[in-house]
């Protein structure tokens, strides 16, 4: 942490990101070209921010590879829809394959990224968000695991607090594990964090300051280089 | 020698009480819809029902469930919001649950149909679903021990077939269809199009005849609209 | 053995057979509506009795079922090969796969029958076709040992005898194996033999008598029932 | 993001001494004849190859060996009438061999793209291939642990790319292409038409562009007659 000091982090918004603003965040991190599967829910807003020019290719694990925009009305087709159950659209270029076919292409690390929610991740990337691990819970996996150790980069894009006020990056998980040490970078609405081999490292944040940070992130936390 | 049924409970008939039966679809995509009632009316009980869901709503595999003919489900993404008769059979011990992750799913039913013994697969290494297998640490990467899982039957929909059983189908509604026919013992395929051999472009074909045992032609499936869903 | 006497092993033919009309026999034991794959050499005469109400459907494990017969002059297409290279023309419903999903229809026991040619076969049903086990020999396996292992029913065609006059029906493979337990049925010039749980069975001969075909083979022989 | 290469030398430029390569094609079928002339002129030494076969005749493959630039051959089938070159060196020592069942290869090929850690097969249980590999009973049927095959570089042939990099094959040719496309960290693709994004049927695609890194066009690739090979 030598000659960084706290200061180097840059606050780059005066206020907490709402969804579509933090999905913006997020897009502009990935890499032209990818080939990149958004999961469900929050993390799909992220294809909002995607551009012709950034020519990403969107997987869903339902068995398809460009996957366009949301349909609506007469665009609707039953048998097209993505992996949140949503009719969706095709775009030039886009293929079909059965479903251990698109399994075998998460699994082989083919997908550039991924972006999923999550209840925690801890200091070593390790991941929970498909089970609360309370007693009476039925167990629901779907591909949140697959998802979740398939792809060359996980990000993860989640509020940093519970409603509770209890930070979400935490020091070890106590829900359980989705996936073990899959994850690299969490995008929340106060800071962006990567998780690096030796530790966790805030990169920006968001009407915030890194102090005020470290007073809710109960893992030590240090500016990102 | 394809069989192509008159009916859907024709389809259906040889299924017996016990046995265990692979339904295929993702939400309403690739749903055996018509095939899944005939099932219903046919009064086979005592199943195993492979799946990727535990059911939604009042009909088709919440209501076989419903009906007490299920006896155990293996499947990836049981709790829904519409997943009532799965729960509430679910929570008085009268269904027996095994969750598998949607790919394990996926690899382990390809493995029946490809006489693969068992497999290492790196999903679900170190988390629950891991307890109880065997793990492996192969080249720096961690992995569990997975086994093929098989069925007497299969229900599966498609959108063409030809004469000689070999199987074309429609955007995601492919889903896990391809797999379950290789996987089942006898494998029942709804269609909306049955043509002659020929009619099918040997190089677009994606399950093929060997895999599919009765054929039924549907012509005009039943088509939820897929938010009803949700 | 009982009742049955030496006497009941009917001798269909007066003399040996030649390839061509014991590939007859080999057709005819073909139930209707199968999936067979014929390997290569001299087991591929078996389609030529095979007639269209056998409805019998060829697959070559290259990538293909529905194989039709060999291709000549014009019609060759060098994308268009069998297992043994050599150029096949389609037939109406056939279709095509890669090698990972042909060899996957094989070893997943769909195909119901499968006829290969051997250097031996013993009591146990072990096959070794693949390797003559001499120490110079370079090995080449190819499709063999898939083959072999993965039919519902394997069924080797051959002549009994090797050049020397030695059975190649022996009663403990000397050769490397290609398969363990594999073989169902023998198809030779001389006699069609049963490979059962508890011994082999002949259920006819060709041009010799069950005694003759016992002095022949070193492995207790007993008509078939 | 999908590279059209000008040349068959521009495609195999990155080819580094000591890599790992796979080739496609079974007999003349979906060999890509252009890309292995390219990688011979290229000069890359101290390859691993993966292939079905050890080369016929003078050319290709066969001339690599004799080059001397395979350091070791992973392959189904070396051994034929006219694998001279291949004989040649493995008799002098100067060629390594590891022979595997074709349905292996091509099992071992797909584990390593599918990501799979090893895999149990029944091919080859009981036989000197099986000799120094862990079996296992399984459901009463014996099995072998067999690991994937991954490469550097793959170097198939492929009929039509579309410029997302997806493609379709023709007939037999398709045989190893798909599965080596997967398990190659860059695939390389020979094909005869290049067409734009849309072009193609995406229900027909067999290989989706992400497994596709470098396409380069040979409108008029060489093809033998069959025969000759043999």
């Amino acid at each position: 942490m030598s000659e960084n000091t706290v200061d180097t982090v840059p606050r780059t918004s005066e206020t907490p990101l709402a969804p579509e603003e933090l999905a913006r965040v997020v897009a502009r991190d990935i890499p032209a070209g990818s080939y990149v599967n958004l999961g469900i829910g929050q993390p799909t807003l992220v294809s909002n921010y995607l551009s012709a020019e950034d020519d990403v290719t969107l997987h869903t694990e339902n068995g398809m590879l460009g996957m366009g925009p949301e349909a609506h009305g007469d665009e609707v087709d039953p048998d097209l829809i993505n992996a949140g159950k949503i009719p969706v659209l095709e775009t030039p270029g886009c293929s079909y394959f059965h479903h251990a076919d698109s399994f075998a292409m998460m699994r082989g690390g083919h997908l550039d990224c991924c972006v999923l929610g999550a209840f925690q991740v801890d200091r070593k990337g390790n991941l929970a968000n498909w089970h609360t691990g309370k007693p009476d819970a039925i167990p629901a996996v779907g591909g949140a695991m697959d998802l979740a150790t398939g792809a060359k980069m996980t990000f993860v894009m989640m509020s940093l607090q519970t409603k509770k006020g209890q930070s979400k990056l935490v020091e070890q998980c106590t829900m359980p594990l989705t996936g073990v040490g899959c994850v690299s970078r969490i995008y929340t609405d106060q800071a962006v964090f990567l998780i690096e081999e030796d530790g966790v490292s805030v990169r920006e944040t968001f009407g915030t300051s890194f102090e005020e940070l470290q007073q809710i992130v109960d893992v030590p936390l240090r500016p990102a280089r | 020698m394809l069989n192509i049924a008159d009916s859907c409970a024709q389809a259906v008939a040889p299924i017996h009480d016990g046995a265990t039966v692979m339904i295929g679809g993702f939400g309403v995509a690739g749903q055996p819809v018509e095939l899944i009632d005939a099932l219903i009316d046919h009064g086979a009980t005592d199943l195993t029902v492979v799946n990727n869901n535990a059911g939604n709503g009042d009909v088709g595999l919440a209501r076989l469930i419903q009906l007490g003919r299920v006896r155990r489900i293996i499947c990836s993404f049981p709790r829904q919001s519409d997943s009532w008769h799965f729960d509430e059979k679910y929570r008085a011990g009268q269904i027996e649950l095994e969750v598998v992750p949607q790919g394990n799913l996926a690899e382990r039913i390809r493995a029946a149909g490809a006489g693969i013994g068992a497999f290492f697969t790196p999903t679900g290494y170190g988390t629950p679903l891991a307890e109880g297998k065997e793990a492996r640490e192969i080249d720096g990467r961690h992995y569990i021990l997975e086994h093929p899982i098989k069925a007497d039957f299969s229900l599966t929909k498609a959108h063409v077939a030809d004469r000689a059983g070999n199987l074309v189908y429609r955007k995601t509604a492919r889903n896990f269809g391809p797999v379950m026919a290789a996987a089942a013992t006898t494998s029942i395929v709804q269609v909306a199009e049955v043509v002659e051999r020929g009619g099918l472009d040997p190089e677009a074909v994606v399950t093929p005849g060997i895999y599919v045992d009765t054929v039924v032609r549907i012509a005009d499936p039943a088509q939820t609209d897929p938010r009803e869903e949700l």
